[in-house]
């Protein structure tokens, strides 16, 4: 966030510095695809996805990306779930890019299949990308996602993680966060909402096969969204980015909030946004203003009892331990604050 | 060309003369040896162009089967028994996408009890997930079926099962004509797809289909296999043109003439089953049989037709509807829905148990006489089976009735 | 059509021995048919294999109850597995043992057959002098090409060398045509 | 493409769902407005300072210009000697630090001059003549803004030359009289006339003898304020204005002996103070009756006073004069803020008193006209409209009830332009209804990247004690670049993209640059992400009616 020369100076004291989408001083490069009248627009408008959906939002901006990248050359296989019903009931679709819907629990062996073809033909210019939940990925289409990446096909796996079955009606999922509420884990009894101790981190068990590339983003920070999935698409072999896209529906956060309680998330250090290369961690985004978890639950109906009727400090002080551990272990302040 | 050789390794070169893309493996008995052929191709360079993956389980191996075909590939897989299963949601998913894999089964029973020998319970399983599935008699018909597959399969976009008897004929050396590329190459064109994934055409394909549109879909899968009905001996004609050999069609009728009892069946029992009749026709008995290749679409008038002289018709099958009997009864059945003549069953070969001429022929000779109950379990250990029973009355607490059978055989554990 | 049960163990070839005789029937014009007793029998364990052979299509599918021929790799399973169930009054019996009939404990058995169908041969230690491993299965072809009379030598070998190329088939063809001299002078 | 080769109803042709107008979903719609931001609602002159700024910070200092100059047509000396309101409202005070606008408002006049900008604009000649009584910073400015109306205007100075209190009551080390001179002057090459050393007595004879159109009487405020303090033997006493004018008419500077007493707490205080230190004094001393937290003067003043090292005695009052010594009490201020005596006394040395207590109007040639009305401490009243009693005769700057500061008297010229020219064309002058206030609740400032202030170099103090050169130097064009970058455009839309980007129904169309966005209502859900991503609060949601 230094330097100061002129050039430095008109992008990072440009009003907007590096966080909004673009403005119309900056030079392109500057600026996110969507910033471009230009832009592919992936998923049009006319989709069925609730008011202030982020996962329509971060599919977008993954897909175009990718398609810049690709030079729209470019397919995409998703697992069943919102992304797949909202975007295609008959008889229309939001999608204006070659897509695939199989079935739940097999959007990554799909793409192996669907790369395999291509690379048969002789068209490897011709790339894939495989999208899911939280859902397809972390639980139900697992297996068929670590064959991917154990074979390491030419496949970049997307997943839009809103931390449960959304689809469904708000179910429990593996990437759901201890003290969530959800359908079936109701916040009722001593210990209301989700267990603590549960639940599986992706990006790390993406990152013990050894894949060429692992990383996490959030709609918080759309730059970073877009450029880790361009940089994803500069690469071969199967690669794997992890986007946090807020559910109002099932987080029970305001429609408008959507963005904040993304940021707020990153800012906690509960979502931290790291790079990983072949098992290792390369880089991780410094949290820029931090906060407590507080913060960040409390735009939360889903956390609600943590607050109602009485503030459970115990339980609350258990999720500021598992956003200091993140924050220690991707090493996500910077320089004076981290000590 | 005529071999000596296991029809798993004939039947992996026949896939290999076609041509495939995409070919997905997955180990499991006794389909093996033919993904291991079919391996054993591509490694060696013999078989060119073709992305040979080996997969995590049978559902990932249909899945980046659907993959490939949806992207314009020829594609091949093959499973067995709980193979099958495993990978089922794919398979009704194949089968709606309208993608014309084909796929092997080396039929094999469905446990529990774990056994890996010979039934059709797998496929069986399968039978109404829309794909077309054809049963080999010999293992020169499974080579020949799987080339005809393809081309049903594309022609139709519909995927094929070509359904052979685990052990029995993919374990077995036999004489084969095995065919010359040359031969296959003019049998079969390249794949043009009816639909594929393009960034040319950027189609959504596996779109959601609500009530306002589903029958429709459906109804367009049923047609699909009523065409079916028309292609399959139009091809098996092509493909005599071609090779000069007839296998593959709709039904084999054996020796129905003045035939008034008449044996239905599927699959390579059917050659023991010819033997059969030949003992009772030269001891004067009036017996045929009817050997059904193309299970899926069922082939109703050809069988009414076959069977229309008969005077009982006897279906002997591998695979059972537990509360109902047979499976394939109660389809012959529906084909002679306008013909008063009685169809028993006999439920034979489960898991792998030996079917004989000498059990065969008596029950048919029982049948002959009118003298056969429906459902008849062929060589059934109907002491095993009621001493099991009546311990089960006595006992709440029975414990596992294979085991107990096993133990009371004194060949268990 | 004549037919053939081969007994063994696992690991012993059983099942190749079958192939290899269906293939040397081939090469006569012959049809044949060869199946394992199908299993998931492990090294050791008791194997059968199958054999068909005939002058037209083999359609029959069942196991081999009645069997024309018997060859029986492993003469310690003559305690433990009924091997001679269902064999022809004038059937045919080859054993490899170097030991006699008396000694296996089986000569009154045997006396019921023709002297010239029933025969012992050492072929393990064929094998061992000649492969230099102690897998009897080809030798034992030999063996029941001349005792049989089903097979000419030269097309048993010749399925042989087919199977295993080089120094491993001639070793091996070595070994059966010595079984095949040792079984003809019985 | 057609879907007839297509599966029916599984495969779908691409964007399809554009037939899916899912706006009925919404009960609430995005709206685009522009909010007044509060660094234009605080400046007396009425400029729009977010606008210039927004060129500003593009880098076109030229249109920049041009936009200020629109409301006030002296930009370098406004960036000099406002005390700009506007960065006491700047929202992004509360951020981290107020932008610079005054900085950047200098540097543009440094522009405007070193490039010989024009200011430009298109009125047809009205024909209508106007006479400007006083060339302070009110008549200046009314001058100029009439003369964009197309009317023909003359001004009379009584004094020798033009500026009123921009010269004769600050002093040149807060403004260099050449950018002072050059701002007049690019006046007057507009075709203003300037009659110096005119004064006018007879306001009446300007309408019927000279057949001016209209009068705008903007004459300040000289006259000295005076107090009587007991006195045995008086020293040397004289008033802050006749200093700071001697500084500029005097063949030589006023004598003040080695000690001088300031007495009042106001600008003109501190500014006589420093310029006494400035010609060499010893000791300059300010007497004020009350504390630092009471002086009407601005802080920085008083600061840079001290800095100077003027002494301030906070306080006190002067209760008695004899030759060079002065008694003065200790005051202290009760719970009314009122200073109260203490019965303390001290004394304090000097040769000098300058009274610096304020100053009244003089109003003695507008009695005669009928109809003005004089309010009772002396300044003239006038409407609404600027205008007095007089039907015609209009008034501003320090001699009507107001602020005296010469951006208030720079804006007053400007309204007096409007309503003259209204009322010249036989109408009255509407004044634009205000937009709602951009008010920091209305921002998202996440997205505005960390940027403090930049610091103008100011001169070291040893010259700053020695010399009249100006104490703040401008900003270099980085700097200056810097500074306006900094502004957070509040409530205007300066194209960030965010609402375009972040709508996940592509509900916002992108219309360019410079023609900013419209939404699709067509698609919009009224998520309401748009307005909460936006960062300068230039979306409003407001309910659908249903």
């Amino acid at each position: 966030m230094s330097g100061s020369s002129p050039s430095e100076q008109t992008v990072k004291f440009y009003q907007t510095g590096t966080h909004t989408v673009g403005n119309r001083l900056l030079d392109d490069a500057k600026r996110t695809v969507q910033a471009s009248m230009e832009r592919a627009n992936a998923i049009t408008s006319g989709h069925r996805a609730c008011q202030g959906c982020g996962e329509a939002l971060g599919a977008r901006y993954a897909l175009d990306a990718a398609m810049r990248a690709t030079e729209g050359q470019m397919v995409a296989v998703n697992a069943t779930g919102c992304l797949e019903v909202f975007t295609t009931p008959y008889p229309e679709t939001s999608w204006q890019i070659p897509w695939l819907h199989s079935l739940f629990g097999n959007a990554p062996a799909v793409a192996t299949g669907v790369a395999a073809a291509f690379r048969v033909k002789g068209r490897e210019d011709v790339r894939v990308v495989a999208q899911g939940g939280d859902g397809g990925t972390t639980d139900i289409g697992f297996g068929c996602l670590s064959g991917m990446f154990e074979r390491n096909d030419d496949v970049l796996y997307v997943c839009y993680d809103n931390e449960a079955y959304m689809n469904t009606g708000v179910q429990r999922s593996s990437a759901t966060p201890p003290a969530a509420r959800t359908a079936t884990t109701p916040a009722v009894g001593d210990a209301p909402g989700n267990v603590f101790g549960t639940g599986k981190n992706l990006p790390l068990i993406a990152m013990a096969h050894n894949i060429p590339y692992v990383a996490t983003a959030s709609v918080a920070d759309l730059h970073d969204l877009e450029a880790k999935v361009t940089k994803a698409m500069s690469m071969r072999g199967a690669r794997y980015v992890h986007v946090m896209v807020p559910c109002p529906l099932g987080w029970g956060s305001a429609s408008n909030d959507t963005i904040k309680v993304a940021r707020m998330a990153v800012e906690s250090g509960l979502f931290p946004l790291f790079e990983a290369e072949h098992g290792a961690v390369t880089a991780s985004n410094k949290i820029r203003r931090r906060v407590p978890v507080t913060e960040y639950l409390k735009l939360q109906k889903r956390f609600q009892h943590l607050f109602k009727p009485t503030e459970d400090t115990e339980r609350i002080a258990r999720l500021q331990a598992m956003a200091d551990a993140n924050i220690k272990r991707f090493d996500l302040l910077d320089g004076e604050d981290a000590s | 060309m005529l071999k000596q050789v296991e029809g798993s390794q004939a039947v992996a070169e026949a896939v290999g003369f076609c041509r495939p893309e995409v070919v997905c493996a997955y180990p499991i008995t006794p389909q093996t040896h033919i993904v291991e052929g079919v391996g054993a191709l591509v490694k060696a360079g013999t078989l060119e162009n073709c992305e040979y993956i080996n997969v995590e389980s049978e559902f990932a191996a249909l899945s980046v089967a659907i993959g490939a075909s949806a992207a314009g590939a020829r594609t091949y897989t093959a499973t067995a028994s709980q193979g099958l299963l495993f990978m089922a949601e794919a398979v009704y998913n194949a089968a709606g996408l309208g993608l014309p894999i084909v796929m092997t089964i080396g039929n094999r029973a469905i446990g529990a009890p774990i056994n890996i020998w010979n039934d059709h319970t797998d496929s069986m399983a399968m039978k109404d997930a829309g794909w077309i599935q054809l049963f080999a008699e010999t293992n020169q018909e499974a080579v020949d079926l799987h080339i005809q597959a393809f081309r049903l399969a594309e022609e139709l976009s519909c995927p094929v099962m070509v359904c052979i008897d685990g052990f029995i004929l993919t374990h077995a050396y036999e004489r084969i004509d095995v065919p010359t590329q040359a031969e296959v190459d003019a049998f079969l064109p390249p794949y043009e797809p009816r639909q594929q994934l393009d960034p040319a055409e950027p189609y959504s394909i596996g779109a959601m289909v609500g009530p306002e549109a589903f029958t429709e879909v459906r109804y367009l899968g049923h047609e699909k296999q009523l065409q079916a009905l028309e292609l399959i001996p139009e091809i098996a004609q092509v493909f005599k043109d071609v090779f000069g050999r007839e296998t593959g069609g709709l039904v084999h009728p054996y020796a129905l003439d003045g035939a008034e009892t008449v044996i239905v069946a599927l699959g390579s029992i059917n050659g023991t089953i010819k033997e059969v009749v030949d003992a009772m026709r030269e001891d004067g008995a009036s017996v045929g049989s009817l050997s059904i290749c193309s299970f899926r679409p069922f082939p109703l008038a050809a069988v009414a037709e076959a069977l229309s002289g008969a005077k009982r018709v006897v279906v002997v099958e591998k695979s059972l509807a537990p509360g109902l009997g047979g499976v394939v009864a109660s389809n012959v059945r529906m084909a002679l829905a306008r013909q008063a003549v009685p169809v028993q069953t006999v439920i034979a070969g489960l898991g792998g148990r030996p079917i004989t001429m000498a059990s065969l022929r008596s029950t048919f000779e029982a049948a002959a006489a009118d003298n056969l109950e429906d459902v008849h379990f062929l060589d059934l250990d109907t002491e095993a089976v009621s001493q099991e029973l009546a311990r089960a009355r006595e006992t709440r607490k029975s414990g596992p009735t294979a085991e107990n059978i096993l133990r009371r055989l004194g060949t268990g554990t | 059509m004549f037919q053939i049960r081969i007994h063994g163990r696992g690991g012993q070839g059983v099942v190749t021995a079958a192939e290899l005789l269906s293939a040397a029937a081939f090469k006569e014009g012959r049809h044949a048919q060869a199946f394992p007793s199908f299993g998931s029998e492990r090294m050791g364990a008791p194997v059968i294999s199958f054999c068909r052979i005939d002058d037209h299509e083999i359609r029959l599918r069942e196991p081999i109850q009645a069997p024309d021929a018997l060859i029986i790799q492993d003469p310690t399973l003559l305690h433990s597995v009924d091997v001679f169930a269902g064999l022809k009054p004038d059937g045919y019996i080859l054993i490899n043992s170097q030991r006699s009939f008396e000694e296996l404990g089986i000569a009154d058995f045997v006396a019921k057959f023709p002297a010239h169908h029933v025969c012992d041969v050492g072929a393990t230690e064929l094998a061992m002098k000649h492969v230099g491993r102690p897998l009897p299965n080809a030798a034992l072809l030999g063996g029941f090409a001349a005792i049989s009379g089903q097979l000419h030598m030269d097309s048993v070998a010749d399925a042989i060398m087919e199977k295993f190329a080089g120094a491993v088939g001639a070793a091996n063809v070595a070994a059966a045509r010595e079984a095949f001299e040792v079984a003809s002078r019985a | 493409m057609s879907s007839k080769s297509l599966p029916f109803a599984i495969t779908l042709d691409p964007g399809t769902s554009l037939a899916n107008e899912t706006g009925s979903w919404r009960t609430e719609k995005p709206v685009y407005l522009d909010r007044l931001p509060p660094c234009n609602n605080a400046c007396p002159a009425g400029e729009n300072i977010q606008q210039w700024l927004f060129h500003a910070e593009s880098g076109d200092y030229h249109t920049a210009w041009q936009k200020l100059m629109e409301d006030n047509p002296m930009p370098g000396v406004m960036g000099r000697v406002c005390y700009h309101p506007c960065e006491d409202a700047c929202n992004r005070a509360q951020l981290d630090e107020a932008v610079g606008i005054h900085a950047v408002e200098r540097f543009l006049g440094r522009q405007a001059w070193e490039q010989g900008w024009k200011p430009e604009f298109d009125a047809e000649p009205s024909g209508k003549r106007v006479l400007v009584v006083g060339a302070g910073p009110s008549g200046l400015s009314a001058a100029y803004h009439l003369t964009r109306l197309g009317h023909a205007v003359t001004i009379r100075e009584a004094g020798p030359m033009a500026g009123g209190m921009m010269r004769f009551g600050i002093p040149k080390y807060r403004l260099p009289r050449d950018v002072l001179d050059y701002e007049i002057q690019r006046i007057l090459d507009m075709g203003v006339t300037l009659e110096l050393d005119t004064k006018v007595e007879d306001i009446e004879a300007a309408f019927t003898k000279e057949g001016f159109d209209a009068v705008f009487v903007a004459v300040g405020a000289h006259l000295a304020k005076r107090i009587d303090i007991p006195a045995h033997a008086a020293g040397k006493i004289l008033d802050a204005i006749s200093v700071l004018r001697d500084m500029e008419t005097g063949a030589e500077p006023p004598q003040l002996g080695r000690r001088v007493i300031v007495y009042g707490g106001g600008n003109t205080a501190m500014d006589v103070a420093r310029t006494a230190k400035r010609l060499g004094v010893e000791e300059a001393m300010i007497v004020y009756r009350r504390s630092r937290k009471e002086m009407p003067a601005h802080d920085f003043e008083a600061t840079e006073a001290e800095e100077e090292g003027v002494m301030i005695h906070w306080l006190r009052t002067i209760k008695q004069i004899d030759e060079t010594s002065f008694t003065v009490e200790k005051m202290a201020i009760d719970e009314n803020g009122r200073p109260q005596p203490t019965g303390e006394f001290e004394e304090i040395e000097a040769d000098t008193l300058v009274l610096a207590l304020g100053q009244d109007v003089d109003t003695s040639f507008l009695e005669r006209v009928p109809g003005v009305e004089i309010a009772k401490d002396g300044v003239v009243d006038v409407d609404t409209q600027m205008m007095t009693g007089r039907a015609g005769l209009f008034a501003g700057g320090d001699m009507v009830p107001s602020e005296r500061t010469v951006t208030v008297a720079v804006g007053h010229g400007k309204k007096a332009a409007r309503n003259i020219d209204a009322w010249l064309r036989g109408g009255a002058y509407e004044k634009p209804a205000k937009a709602e206030i951009a008010e920091f609740a209305n921002l998202n400032t996440w997205y505005y990247d960390d940027a403090p202030k930049t610091v103008q170099p100011a001169l070291d103090v040893v010259r700053r004690q020695s010399g009249f050169d100006e104490v703040l130097q401008g900003l270099t064009e980085e700097n200056a670049l810097f500074e306006a970058r900094r502004c957070l455009s509040c409530g205007n839309c300066f194209e960030c993209d965010n609402c375009y980007g972040i709508c996940p129904d592509n509900a916002v169309e992108k219309l360019g640059p410079g023609n900013r966005f419209q939404f699709k209502y067509d698609y919009c859900k009224g998520c309401g992400m748009c307005a909460a991503e936006c960062p300068c609060g230039a979306i409003k949601m407001v309910a659908e009616e249903i």
